[in-house]
Order: C-alpha cells, then structure tokens, then sequence
C-alpha cells in the first residue's frame, strides 16, 4: 500500500526520540549527564575523522543492509548475510594479495571474486532450502559459525595467511587493487567504494522496481502462491534471491579492504551481518530507508569512541540501537494500521457506501 | 511488512487427504527406540574405533551439561511457537537471563538467582509479546530487536552493578552455586562397570554414570521440564488451549479462547526459560558467573534444536543432546573422537541403508550408500580431521540431519502470523 | 408474546472503518423455529451473527437472549447463554485432532479425558459423524468438518444454533442429511439461525425469514407465501439474474486437449489425478462438477502447471504445453480465474496497476522485455476498471482496500486481457454478489462468443448448468460420466458428483 | 544413595594418573642457578615525570579484565605514584569495533595533547602506525607488537615463551602421572607461544612427560577467550585422558579449567598475572601453584619512565626472563619446593643456553 512522506518520516522520528528518551533515564540512573552524552555525540561530527568514517562505516553497513533486504523482499531471512561476507572478504583478500594485474582490472577481479564468493556461500542454505526444504534461518545460524572456521584455515599460516607480529594476515593486495578514496584532509578519507555502495543502491531501487525479475521477486515475497500463479518459479526465484543476497553481501567488506586495510586481519572485526540486519529493517527495505539507517548505526557506533572520552558507559550506545529498531517497527505499525483505516475511510466514503455517520469508524 | 512471514491464513480450499495409515507407536515408546538406537549404533561405533570417549561417563556429563543452556533455550522456543510466536529472541532473553542469575545469587543465593534469572527473562518475553501480540511487529523483526537490547541492557547493567564489585565491567563478581548431588551407590557400581570395557554394558554404564553423577537441581529440574511440559501441553486444558493459539487463533477465539492473554502467557513463560538458560550458564558449579557474551548464539542454536525436534518436547530434547553430545565430544575427545563420531555416523547410515531397501525406496537407499561410502573414505583416508573445522562438528551434523530429515518436520500452523482479534474471516 | 422470543436483536449497529456494516438491525427469533437470514454478499449477515455470538461488540443496539438482556465480551459469555455457531468459514485446526478441536474452550464441562471422548462420541452418533476422533482434523472431508461444527456446538450445550451459509459447501444430497439433523433437532427443541444465498433452501427448511440489505432490515418473509423471486427482489431490489446461455457458439476447433493425466500424490503412489481426458473446443464451455477436494483444484493447477503431472499430456491449440511452465502456458494463452483470488489472484498489499502485471509480467502493455511498463499497466488498469465496473476510488489503492466483488472483477478483467485462448474459471463468481455475478457471466459469454474456450469449475450448480455447454462430473480424481446442461437437474448432478445411483433408481 | 558432593571429594583423583603417582622420571637439573636475574629495570632511577599526560588506549574489556589490561592499569598505577603524572587518560576498545574507531581513540588522546599513548593490544598496531604519522611528536607504545617500524613508536613485546618454558618445568616436577596438560584460548600465534615454551619446558624437565596440548576454538573465533564453559569441557577432556597439571592460557575461559582441575582433584597453573591472587578465581586458588607472568605492568611503567627521562634506547626490545618481564608467580607456596629448580632453569635461559623457541613444534 502506498504510504504518504509523513508515515515514512513519523516513525523513525518517534523511535529516535523514544529511545533518546530511554537512554536518558539509563543515564540518569547511571548518575551520568544525558546533555554531556548527547552533546558529546553531535559534537564527534565535527571533530576528527568522526564525520567521514561515519560515511564509510555507513557504506558497510549498507551494503549489508542491502543484501538482507533483497531476501527480506521475498520473505527470505538471510540471517548468512554475515557468514557470506566474512567468508567473501577472506577470499577477495587471499585472491586480491595473490594475483599481479594492471589497476583497475585487479579491482574489478577483486570485486567479482568478492561477489561469487558471498553467492557461492549463500547458494548451500539455498539449495538447502529449495530441494530439501531447510528453513533458511537454521541453515544460515550453522553456517556463519562453520565460515568462521573456514576463515580460521585460510587465513592460517598452513594456507594462506602471514604472520606480522603477533597477527596474521592474508598477503597485502598491491596498489593496483586498491579503490582510491577521496581526501579530506585533517577529517580524514572518505572510500572510493561509498559511490560504489550508493550505485549498488540505485540499481536495486531499478531491479526491484522498474524490472520484471523485481516484480517478481516482490511478489513471491508478498504472496508464495499469487505468484506461483503468476507464472513466477518458486525455486528459482529462492535461488536467485539468496544468491543476489550472497552477492551483494559479498561486496560488504570492500569498502574496507579495498580503501584502507588492504588485507584481511585475524582480528577484522565480525558483526556487520548482523548490523545488516537492523539496517534493513530500519529502512523498510528501501534503498533510500536503509541509506539513512546506515547512516544512524554507524553514528551510533562511532558514538562509542566519544562517549567513552567523556566518561559515559558506551554500552549506551548498544541499547539505543535496540531501542531504536524495537520502536521504530513499533512506530511503523502504528502508523501504518492508522493509514489503513483512514485508506479504508476513504475508499468507503468514496464510493459513498455510507455517507453516515463515519466518524465513530476506526474501531480496529 | 516485508520480512519473514507471509500475511494471515486465508481459508483455503479444503482438501480431504487420505487417512494417515500410520502404525500407532506412542511418542515416549518412539524416543526410547530412537535413544537405545542411538546408544547402540555409539557403542558399536566404540568398539570398533577403540574410542571409549564415545560413551564414557565424562562425555556424557560435558553433553549434558553443554546440553542444558540449549535445552531450557529450545523448550522456551517450544512455548511461544505452541501459541504461535516465533521467538528470535531467545538470545537476548538468555542474555537478561545470565545477568540476573547472577545478580540475584550475589544477594540472595542461587534460588534467588534461578527466580531472578526467570523473571529477567519474562521481562524480555513480555517486551516481545507487546510487540508482536499487542501491535502485530513482524516476529522476527521484534526477536532482532531483543537480541540487541537484551546485549546492551545486560552490558549497561553489569557496569552498573558489577563493576563496583569485580572490578569489571563485562563480570561479574564470583557468585553462589548450585550444589551438585550424585547417586553415590549406583555410580560406583556403574564405574566399575564403565571401567570393565565390556561391549555395550561398559557404554551403557557410562552414559547412565554421566547422568547420574554430579547432577544440580537446576540441571534435575531443566530435565524435568522437558516432560513437564509435555504434559502441561499435550494433557491439560490449559495446554490444549495454548496449543490452538498457534494452530488456529481464529478458531480459538470463536470458542472463547482468550488468545492475546494465551500468547502472552506463553511468551512469558518462554522468555523465563530462556532466562532460566541464562541461568544454567551462570549457577552452575564449574559455571562462569556473569560474563559478557557468554550465551555466545546458545539462544540460536536452541532455536534451532528446537525446529530439529519437530516443535515437541522429546524431540528437542534430542535435538539439544546431540548438539550438546556433538559439542562437548569435539570439545574433550577432540579429533579422534570426532572421527569416530564419523564413523558411528557411517554405521547410522548402514542401518538406514537397510531400512530403506526394507521398504523398497531405492533412491534413498542408494543415496544413503553414496554418503556411507564417502564418510567411510574420508574415514580412512585422514588420520586427523582439519583442527580449524572439528569445533564445528555439531553445526555440520545439525545441517546434515536437518537435510535429511526436514521435510517430515510440521509446525504449528499459525506460528510466526500475526493475529488480531476480530479480524478472523 | 416476548416471552417466546429466543434472540432479540434490537437496533444493532456495527461500525468498520470505511463501512458500516449493520445499521440499526432489528432481528427477532422465537423459540425451537428455524429462522432464516438473507442478505446479498456483504449485507452484514457474518456480522449480526458474530455481535450475536460475541466475537464482536456492537457500537450501539441491544440483545436479549430468552428474554434477558445479555452483553457478550466474548463467545464464552454467549455459550454460556446457550449461544453456539458455526462459521462461515470453518473454525477448525488442522494439526489438531477431532476430539481435540470439539472440547477445546469447553473443557470445563467434561475435561479433556474419557469423560469428554465418551460424550463426544454420543454427540458424532447422532449427527453422523463417524470419523476416528483421535486422527488429525485435516484428513477429514468438508461435510465431517461441518458435522465437527455442529458437534462442537452441542458438546456446549447450545439450545440457539446459528448455521452461517453451512450448505455453501455441500451437495444436494449432504444438504438433505444436514436438513434431517436440523428438523430433528428443532423437534428436540433447539432453535436455529440459519443463513443462506440459495433461497430455495431458505424456502425449504425456514419458519420465518428476515431480510438484511446493506445493513438494515428491510423485513421479514413467511417462506410458505413468499416465492424466491419475492425474496431476491426484497434482497437487492431487482430482479434476480440467470446465468442462462443464449445460443450455442461450440466449434469444432479443439483447443484445450488433456489426455491420461494423472497427477501422483507427493510422497506415495496414490493418484490424485487418474487418467483424465478431455477436450475445450474454441467457443465452447465445459463445465466441471465435483464436490470440493475430489481433484478439480489439482486438474486446474496442473494444466497451469503450477503442479507436475506424472503422466498425460496436456495440448493447447495442438501444441503440446505438458512440459512447459506456467508462465509459459499463460503466454501459449492461458488465462486463468483462480478459486481463491486472494490466495491465487491478487497482491494484496499492491496497488491495482501492479495486480494488472500479475501473469502477464512478459507481455505487452504492462512490460517490454526484461523492462516493466509502469505507464502502460497504469493505463491498462484504467481501463479494467472502467469496462468491468471496478468500484475503486483509483488504481494507486491496494488490492485489499476493494471489497470481494470488485476485486474478482478485477481478476477477472485482467485474465481476459491477454487475449488468451483458454480461460480457466475457477468457481468466478464465489462470494460475490448478484450485480457483479451478472457482469462476470456477461463477459464470459461474450468471449465464449468471440472464440473462447472455457473450463469452468464451479460449486454453484445452478452457475455450472446455466453457463456450460457441456458438464463432466469428477470423482475421486476421475472424470466419471458427462451431462447435458439442458436436462440435467441439479438434484441428478449432485447424485453423480456423491458416486451415488440417482435417487428414482434405489426406491 | 545420593549423596551431595562436597569439594570433589567424592571422586577419584584424576583419571589415568591415578594410580602410578609416582610422577616422572625427572632430567637432571642444570647446574649454575646462583647468579640471579640481571634485576628489574624498575629498580632504575627515579625520573620526574608530571609535565606527562598519559593516555592508555585498552583492549577490549578495559580496566578490570582481570588481565592483560589490567596489568597495564596496574603499571600505569604505578608510575602514576612513582613519578608524580598528572594527568592521564584510559578509553577501552568496543568488541568488534572497526579499524576507524580504534583509530578515532588514539587521535582524540594524541589531539588532546596526551603523550606517550599506550595502545594495550596487537590490535591496534595498524591503528598506531596511521594515526603515530600524523602526530609525530607524540610518543606511541603498542604492547604486543613490534611491527611499526616508526621513530615515535615504541613495541612492547614478552618473551612468554619464556615464562611458559618455566611452568612447563614446574608441571613436569608436579605431575604425579608425567603427564601434563595445556588449554590455550583461541589459537593464534600469540597463545601459541605459551604453548610452545610450556611443551618444551615439560620435555626439558621430563622427556617421558605426556603433553596434552588444545585449543578452545580455531584463530578468528575469539568466543574462545570469552567461554568458561568450554573451558571446562577442554580442560576436563585433558584431565580424563590423563593430565594432571593444567596450564591455560584462554582469558576469561581459564575459570573453566580452574574450575575442571578443582573438581578433578588436580593442578592447574595460571598465566598474565598472579591468578591465585585473582578474585574472579578465588574458588579454585588452592589448585593454582603458580601463574606465569606477563609483566605488562613493567612495561608500561619503564616505557613511561623512559619517555620521562628520554631514555626510550635503553628499553629492551624484548621484555624476558632477563629483564624480569617475564616470570613465575610464588603465591600459595606451592612450587617453594622446586624454586631453585626453576631458577636453575631460568638462569640457562638468560645465559642463552637453552632458547626456547616461540612455535610449537608438532
Ligand atoms: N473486520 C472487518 N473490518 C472491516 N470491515 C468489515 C469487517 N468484517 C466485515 N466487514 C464489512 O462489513 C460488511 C458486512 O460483512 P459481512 O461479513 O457481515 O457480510 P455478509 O452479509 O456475511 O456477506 P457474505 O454473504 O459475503 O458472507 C462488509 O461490507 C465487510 O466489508
Ligand atoms: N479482515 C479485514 N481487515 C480489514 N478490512 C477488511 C477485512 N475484511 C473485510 N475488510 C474490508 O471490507 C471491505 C469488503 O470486504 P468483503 O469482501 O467482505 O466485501 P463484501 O461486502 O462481501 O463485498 P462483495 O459484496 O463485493 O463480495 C473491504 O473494503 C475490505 O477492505
Ligand atoms: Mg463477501
Ligand atoms: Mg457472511
């Protein structure tokens, strides 16, 4: 159904201000002052690199963001989204570090593997899924924690790792691999790979909703059978959407690896599968939403840093976020059955089924 | 909404199938077969192997114990999808559960801790049931959202409370534990048995001793929920009237089933068992007190434990010991037990391969000859499994049986649609 | 005299959003009478019933029950008054067992143990019922299921039994079975509430009769002086339409051809589909009689190929489409009217011009290639909606928001967009009302004019012999004899649809 | 009947080992353990040190983990005191943060004018390399990591090894079964270490000593550090194949094989500081007989002194047994018995007669 700007824009304001409402009383209790937290949070902006790594973190969280959606689209739960990024970072590090190639065509081959890698991770739940009818939520639990020790072993100094201090590393990729950032000086370097992530985003907006296989997509998502009606093949359509999922969140860890660490760390961090998950449900699903829910995490993970420098507990931040998407779901259904009735209202007293007496209406 | 679940049942068109001609075997006489074949194909896969750990006494403590965190999370999924909620949550509920065991055993002993952790738990039960009983919120969507808030409230708390006293912001002080009972009289008797090396006596008296040995209220009393609810469920009123709250709300409904209070109640009651898991991992003897992340995806894989016992109490409880088994066989045994484990896995499916030709399914037979074979080869072909791969033993074996095995599983019908009163057709 | 009243409904009205759904009902039923409720689709009928039943409150009116003002928070208080009903749409859960389903809520009288098995078993004897009680609900047929409803109701103690359209479902001959229960029963002194759209069934089992348009009473009929005719008119206020064919347009062009189809049960050598052949010549329909779950769901899904047949092949316009997809076959030109529009039909939550893409996602005006063609769907759904009547307030609404009627006349305009060869009518008119049941049959006809071949499986016998050309009869997955629509009575193909001799024959 | 067990006493000592207490046939001990360690830096001049603001950058789980934070804290205390600093500031890691934030802290403690920063934890050795380009007037320290080659960064690294070596001696001296047992948390090379000198250490002691080496989960999976748990089962799997003296060197996991030897009836040794001082252990502090110790303390605290007094040359580049960077704790009284043992062998490794070596050799 179509929602009008202020029931895409009230719910997420009402769930930010709910959650700010929320932290304050943990803070309070926690005999810190809410003003030196929150102002500490705004000010970060304008300080160091705070402002461009919140766009860059944006980008990751993005794309992870983005990939969750395209199963979310058809009622696929792609909790793998983790599981597949990890596992296509490791490989898109170990092939990026291992083959000699002019600039540009190393990065597109950099990016490539990424991409088959996460598909080709996300293609067991899959097929799992479409010929054994494994609950892809299962499945994908099992194999973020089986990824986890496949990572383990390429990275190992038996496969492919090397060992810096008391770290190891896959082999650097060379310059020519590399996707080069934008300088802002003292305020850091924003990542080549953000316009990458943001013309990720346009081409969903365009798959999904100026392309037959988006129509599709969406409607297996909205109703299995409509569309299995409709000439649209549930399988394929399982298939093709876990493996654009996987692809997409193959791509997750490149902003990084490409713009800034060009190596693959034991100890690179884990968790933005999962962040993709929030981000995604923040934004609803659309490109647009999840652009500005990236945004939102990764401030609010940025936050951590500058709200420890002033002595406020950083686990803050961790409960507004889940403040944040509880209520702002809360907020969408809201509004949403509030949008429903009034639809309703307005069908009926157009078509002048009962021009009495509506007022008292919206009994749901 | 988008995510996870399709839109409310519509009536469907009503198709008559044929009778089930299912021979009629009671549930419990089921899941012994199932146990003693377990336990047969194990023993023999231990004789041959010249394993013992396969079913030695401390492999089966460290299964139950791993087991326990896993059971009480699957028996909370249990509950709430019954009435027909998905709950996701169960990891952030687990999470509230760890941080109030241990805050209620600091200051009031580990029966403090136990009510502390339950209550804890039921508040993220609660929370979950507002959001999705009272404003519909997709299921899956509000279990992510508990997850984190479980994580972060459990964080702030523990630097609230527990820092002043450990010192540490992600621990909490050492708190009272369970203490541990054993049927002293018959587990000796049993490890002299166990320690006879007799062919399936010795394996049998030694999953009894791991059972019977060291054993906490807390573990006697997770056990016994498995039955207990199995009866709540399945033999009382109450449990008739929750079970249709997840088969057919509408229908409940029109029979004067109070369906919100009924998907409430469960959720409560499954958000208390997960907290009651949380707890499992803090007041237990040899437990960790509070520590952050400690539930480390138990709420998850207690989920999943759950799907693999088809939503029923036997079948969970088989689900979370072979995960459990699975995990803490890996975890003592290391390689080699896993390798036998492979090969019990080979003798397994050479009983399936049997049954199948039996019935004449020759497909699945020979499916079931073709990974034989392959376990087998990779069976004698390495001598040590990849060291970075065997901690995940249990997560392959719960996939491989869950390819195998899902299509027979059947949830509730209703579980994970969102239900509003009045708005049946 | 009110002392004899059962119910008394008095000025009831219902408010939903956007629609009033009862407006000052006024309804009154004596005591051990069956009473009938008519009303066109939509009139509020379900609606009066659950306010009785206590599933719904109304915003203002009253309600005495054997002469004492009851207010009803729930179905509960309403049993607890002798209230019982059994739903429109069944109220039953699959996965639960029979006995499981009759007890549940009413646990309270006889447990849940023996005691209940041993009263539910009286009950099933003396309505018919002869199911094991322990096996899952799902394996019953539908008139078990009806005969669980009216089990359920009795095990309360109901002494006011509301039937909401309870023959919908059933054949001729069920219906009669169902009839005896309910003269009996009003022998022993139960009242009823009976509702239905077939108004010769009101005549024939009904003391009085209210009527309800567009959610007020407009009054009350004696069945023994009031004809049908009376009735339709008193209900919509205009003369009730047939669904008459004109004159005959059959071809000799086959277009439709299936031979020795056979679908296979998944997971066992059972078939639900054995050996089917027939054969839709251009212009002509063919009619599918069965009761509901004897194959005709699964023959019209696996000529769309949404189900794999094991056997046969299935021709369209002498090609043969038995391994193609089902978009493929709607491209080969399939239209196809699904039984259950919002299962099978429609994208609730979308818009209507992107309901119009539904099937047609491949093809001129609503795609190019790969590429989708908002403004031309947009246009194409305009123009549905002004040649079927869709009553929307525009095409940006979502498919939910239009009431039953407009929407299966949007399904309907759609799939005879296409220009296909072959429509597939799945039961087209069920659940819509008179107006827009007369634009369907309209349609239909005119495209059988032009050259259409239709399939059309319908419940409503009446539809079924006034639309086709010819009728074959499914049974238990096969095609077991064919009739001629204009000699066949209802009565006979309910006969043949049962497997059961006609009734001149066993006398 | 059933009974309620008190303390374990209710079991049989440790699986295999039980009945040939006899322990292991022990290498003979090398001789010249008079001369005692070249002595602490920290005995070295006092330095004013309060023009310092001092910024520590922890690893995750901060001040109060318990241990390798803690004991930078606890060096920082220490000069805090010793050389009068003023001013000083500690910021601590989010699980899982990004590359940036750790970055992001080190830039706010450099801005705001702190020098030297300590970053506590190898994970930061990127983080310091980048931001220690843009402030190369701030002094930089990263405990764990000699990697950064910069002019103002310091490398804080421990021979643990070393240190591991001597308890390795001190498990083979105690084990009644020869047979010993090591639990590492998460393997990476870092914990590899300590599973390197332990083993050799063992082997030294006693050739015939059976080593029990296992890891709780694979290098990427750091729940390894975070699961008492599994800790336990690890640790309880050693014991009931045999092992009688345990060392762990797993984090917050190594309550759980505390807990294991305590409830088998056997030993266990600690690791980073003085375990069976340590609160969060102080139920099974009776199995603990020595810890081995990571003297993170030290490190900071003469890092300190030397940005103080400008003598950052005179660091060692690794802090060993030599420069008491490493060492054995005492507490308890258990190992009294076999001190001159270890310091025997403690010596030979400062001499440079035995080396031990920081990979396990399988
Ligand atoms: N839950 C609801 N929310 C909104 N509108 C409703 C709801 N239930 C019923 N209505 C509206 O109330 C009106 C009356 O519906 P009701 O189901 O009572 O009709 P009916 O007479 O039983 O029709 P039918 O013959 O199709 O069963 C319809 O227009 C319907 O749109
Ligand atoms: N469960 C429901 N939730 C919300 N709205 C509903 C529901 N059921 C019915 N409605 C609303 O009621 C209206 C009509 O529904 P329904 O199909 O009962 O109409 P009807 O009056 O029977 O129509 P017709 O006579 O054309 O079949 C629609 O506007 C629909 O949105
Ligand atoms: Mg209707
Ligand atoms: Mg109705």
């Amino acid at each position: 159904m179509k929602t009008t700007l202020r029931g895409k824009l009230l719910p997420p304001a009402l769930a930010i201000l709910f959650s700010v409402l929320l932290c304050t009383v943990a803070l309070l209790i926690s005999g810190d002052n809410p003003l030196d937290a929150f102002g500490a949070m705004i000010g970060q902006l304008f300080r160091g690199t705070t402002a461009v790594d919140t766009v860059n973190s944006a980008a990751v969280y993005y794309l992870a963001g983005l990939a969750v959606a395209i199963g979310f689209q058809m009622n696929l739960f792609n909790i793998g989204v983790e599981g597949q990024y990890r596992f296509a970072a490791v490989i898109a590090a170990i092939v990026g570090g291992g083959v000699v190639l002019p600039p540009v065509i190393h990065t597109v081959v950099i990016i490539v593997v990424a991409v088959l890698a996460g598909a080709l991770y996300a293609l067991v739940p899959a097929l799992l899924k479409v010929y054994r009818g494994v609950s892809e939520v299962i499945s994908t639990i099992m194999l973020n924690a089986i990824a986890i020790g496949l990572i383990a072993y390429l990275v190992s100094t038996d496969a492919f790792g090397v060992q810096i201090g008391n770290n190891i590393a896959t082999k650097p990729i060379p310059e020519s691999g590399w996707v080069p950032g934008i300088p802002f000086g003292e305020s850091g370097t924003l990542f080549g790979f953000v316009f990458v992530a943001g013309l990720v985003g346009a081409g969903y907006w365009v798959l999904l909703n100026r392309t037959r296989f988006g129509f599709e997509l969406r409607a297996s998502g909205e109703s299995p059978t409509a569309a299995t009606a409709g000439g649209v093949d549930a399988r394929k359509m399982v298939l093709t959407a876990m493996l654009l999922s996987g692809g997409v969140a193959g791509l997750t860890a490149l902003p990084e690896l490409l713009g800034r660490d060009h190596e693959y760390l034991q100890t690179s961090p884990a968790g933005y599968g999962f962040a993709g998950i929030a981000v995604a449900l923040l934004g609803r699903n659309h490109p647009g939403g999840i652009a500005l829910g990236a945004v939102l995490w990764a401030f609010l993970d940025k936050s951590a840093v500058s709200l420890d420098n002033v002595g406020v507990p950083q686990e803050i931040t961790t409960i507004m976020q889940g403040a944040i998407v509880l209520s702002v779901v809360i907020a969408y259904e809201i509004v949403r059955r509030m949008e429903l009735a009034a639809e309703q209202r307005r069908v009926g007293r157009q078509l002048g089924r009962d021009t009495s007496d509506i007022a008292a209406g919206g009994s749901v | 909404m988008a995510a996870g679940i399709a839109d409310n049942p519509v009536a469907g068109p009503v198709h008559v199938a044929p009778p089930p001609k299912r021979r009629r075997i009671p549930g419990w006489l089921n899941g012994v077969l199932w146990a003693v074949g377990a336990i047969a194909v194990l023993a023999t896969a231990s004789y041959l192997t010249g394993n013992v750990d396969l079913t030695s006494s401390t492999t089966t403590q460290t299964a139950l114990r791993l087991a326990l965190p896993i059971l009480l999370a699957a028996l909370g999924g249990l509950w709430a999808e019954r009435a027909g909620v998905v709950n996701i949550g169960l990891e952030g509920m687990m999470i509230l559960g760890t941080w109030g065991a241990a805050f209620g055993s600091y200051y009031g002993g580990v029966w403090v801790g136990l009510l502390v952790a339950i209550v804890f738990g039921a508040i993220g039960g609660l929370l979950h049931a507002i959001a999705t009983v009272t404003f519909g919120v997709n299921h899956i969507v509000s279990g992510v959202a508990i997850n984190l808030l479980g994580l972060g409230v459990a964080k702030y708390l523990a630097h609230l409370v527990f820092q002043p006293l450990s010192g540490n912001p992600r621990q909490s002080p050492v708190v009272p534990k369970f203490d541990t009972y054993s049927a002293t009289g018959i587990t000796n008797w049993l490890a002299d048995l166990e320690s006879e090396q007799r062919v399936i006596v010795s394996d049998v008296a030694g999953i009894l001793r791991g059972l019977l040995t060291q054993v906490a209220p807390l573990t006697m009393i997770a056990i016994l929920l498995v039955p207990i609810s199995y009866l709540i469920l399945w033999r009382t009123r109450f449990g008739l009237r929750l079970r249709s709250c997840g088969e057919n709300p509408t229908a409940a409904e029109s029979l004067g089933v109070n369906v919100y209070a009924f998907k409430y109640t469960a959720v409560l009651i499954s958000g208390g068992l997960a907290g009651m898991g949380g707890a499992s991992l803090v007041l237990l003897k040899d437990g960790a007190d509070y520590l952050e992340n400690q539930t480390n995806g138990r709420g998850y894989i207690g989920l999943a434990a759950m799907i693999f016992g088809n939503w029923r109490p036997g079948g969970l409880l088989g689900g979370s010991a072979l995960f459990g088994y699975t995990d803490g066989l890996q975890l003592s045994g290391r390689g080699p037990a896993v390798l036998a484990l492979l090969y019990a896995a080979v003798l397994l499916l050479v009983v399936v391969v049997v049954v199948q030709l039996f019935r004449r399914k020759w497909f699945a037979a020979g499916a079931a000859v073709l990974a034989a074979g392959l376990l087998y080869a990779i069976y004698f072909s390495v001598d040590e499994l990849p060291r970075d791969l065997t901690p995940y033993a249990p997560h392959f074996v719960t996939l491989i049986v869950l390819a195998v095995a899902s299509q027979r599983l059947r949830m509730p019908q209703a579980d994970g649609f969102i239900y509003r009163r009045g708005q049946g057709s | 005299m009110a002392d004899d009243l059962a119910v008394e409904l008095a000025g009831i009205t219902k408010r939903f959003p956007g629609v009033v759904a009862n407006s000052d009902i006024h309804l009154e039923v004596r005591a051990g009478e069956v009473h009938a409720v008519c009303g066109e689709n939509g009139a509020g009928k379900s609606t009066l019933m659950k306010i009785l039943y206590g599933m719904l409150q109304p915003d203002e009116g009253t309600i005495k029950v054997n002469g004492d003002p009851v207010r009803f928070k729930n179905p509960s208080d309403a049993i607890k008054v002798g209230v019982g009903m059994v739903h429109q749409h069944f109220m039953l859960a699959d996965n639960l067992s029979v006995l499981e389903n009759i007890v549940l809520g009413a646990e309270g009288l006889h447990g849940i143990g023996a005691k209940a098995r041993k009263r539910v078993a009286e009950l099933a004897k003396r309505t018919g019922l002869n199911a094991d009680l322990d096996i899952a609900l799902e394996y019953l047929g539908v008139a078990d299921r009806q005969r669980v409803e009216i089990v359920k109701v009795l095990y309360r103690g109901a002494r006011i039994v509301i039937l909401d359209e309870p023959t919908a479902v059933l054949v001729p001959q069920e219906v009669d079975d169902l009839f005896d229960t309910v003269r009996q029963m009003r022998s022993d002194g139960f009242t009823f509430i009976f509702i239905s759209h077939k108004l010769d069934e009101v005549r024939t089992i009904a003391d009085s009769i209210t009527v309800i348009r567009r959610g007020t009473t407009v009054g009350t009929a004696d069945p023994k002086t009031t004809s049908s005719r009376q009735l339709a008119e008193m209900m919509v206020g205009s003369e009730l339409p047939s669904p008459e064919t004109r004159e005959s347009t059959v071809t000799d062009t086959a277009v439709l051809t299936v031979s020795a189809l056979r679908l296979a049960e998944s997971g066992s050598a059972r078939a639900v589909l054995d050996d089917i052949g027939l054969v839709v010549h251009s212009g002509e329909v063919l009619g599918i009689a069965g009761v509901e779950g004897n194959g005709q769901t699964e023959l019209v899904e696996t000529i769309m190929g949404m189900r794999r047949a094991s056997g046969g092949t299935i021709t369209l316009d002498g090609r043969d489409i038995t391994k193609l997809g089902t978009l493929a076959r709607r491209e080969a030109g399939i239209g196809y009217v699904a039984e259950d529009r919002t299962r099978h039909g429609l994208l609730l939550t979308q818009p209507l011009w992107a309901n119009r893409m539904l099937g047609y996602q491949t093809r001129k005006p609503v795609s190019k290639g790969q590429w989708l063609d908002i403004a031309g769907a947009r246009q194409d759904t305009q123009r549905i909606v002004d040649a079927y009547d869709v009553r929307t307030p525009g095409i940006d609404v979502a498919a939910a928001a239009l009431s039953g009627g407009n929407q299966q006349k949007l399904v309907v305009g759609r799939e005879l967009s296409g220009d296909p060869k072959l429509l597939i009518a799945s039961h087209p008119t069920r659940g819509v009302d008179v107006g827009a049941q007369a634009l369907i049959w309209e349609h239909i006809r005119q495209a059988r004019a032009d050259g259409l071949a239709v399939l059309l499986i319908s419940a409503d016998l009446d539809e079924l012999i006034g639309l086709s050309d010819r009728i074959v009869v499914m049974l238990r997955g096969r095609l077991v004899s064919e009739e001629d629509p204009a000699t066949v009575t209802a009565e006979d193909l309910g006969c043949a649809m049962t497997g059961s001799a006609p009734r001149e024959a066993t006398q | 009947g059933c009974a309620k067990d008190t303390g374990g006493g209710t079991n049989a000592p440790a699986g295999g080992g039980g009945n040939q207490a006899a322990g292991c046939k022990l290498a003979p001990v090398p001789q010249g353990g008079g001369g005692s360690a070249a002595g602490s830096t920290a005995a070295g001049p006092k330095v004013d040190a309060s023009a310092l603001k001092v910024g520590l950058a922890f690893d995750i789980g901060g001040r109060g983990d318990a241990s390798f934070n803690d004991s930078a804290a606890a060096g920082l205390d220490k000069a805090k005191a010793d050389f009068g600093l003023k001013e000083t500031k500690e910021l601590t890691a989010a699980p899982n943060e990004t590359e940036d934030a750790k970055q992001s802290r080190l830039r706010q403690l450099a801005q705001e004018g702190f020098s030297p920063i300590v970053a506590v934890g190898f994970a930061y050795a990127k983080s310091v390399e980048a931001v220690a380009k843009s402030f190369p007037n701030t002094k930089f320290a990263v405990v764990d990591d000699d990697t950064v080659k910069l002019p103002n960064v310091t490398g804080l690294v421990f021979a643990e090894e070393q240190g591991s070596f001597l308890v390795g001696v001190a498990a083979a001296h105690k084990s009644k079964g020869c047979h010993v047992g090591f639990v590492g948390g998460v393997n990476v090379p870092l914990i590899q270490k300590f599973e390197a000198g332990f083993k050799q250490g063992v082997k030294a002691a006693a050739p015939d000593a059976k080593v029990e080496s296992e890891y709780i989960t694979p290098a990427g999976d750091f729940t390894g550090f975070q699961d008492p748990a599994k800790g336990n089962v690890v640790a309880a799997g050693e014991i009931s194949r045999g092992a009688d003296v345990v060392y762990q060197a797993a984090g917050a996991s190594g309550k759980g094989v505390f807990e294991a030897a305590k409830s088998k009836n056997v030993l266990a040794i600690g690791v980073d500081s003085d375990q069976y001082n340590q609160k969060t252990v102080e139920n099974s502090k009776d199995v603990i007989i020595t810890s081995m110790l990571k003297r993170v303390d030290v490190a900071v605290y003469d890092f300190v002194r030397a940005v103080a007094g400008n003598t950052l040359d005179s660091l060692p580049k690794r802090f060993d047994l030599k420069v008491d960077g490493i060492g054995y704790a005492t507490s308890g009284g258990k190992i009294d018995d076999i001190k001159a043992t270890l310091d025997a062998y403690k010596q030979q490794i400062i001499d440079g007669k035995i080396t031990v070596s920081d990979k396990p050799s399988n």
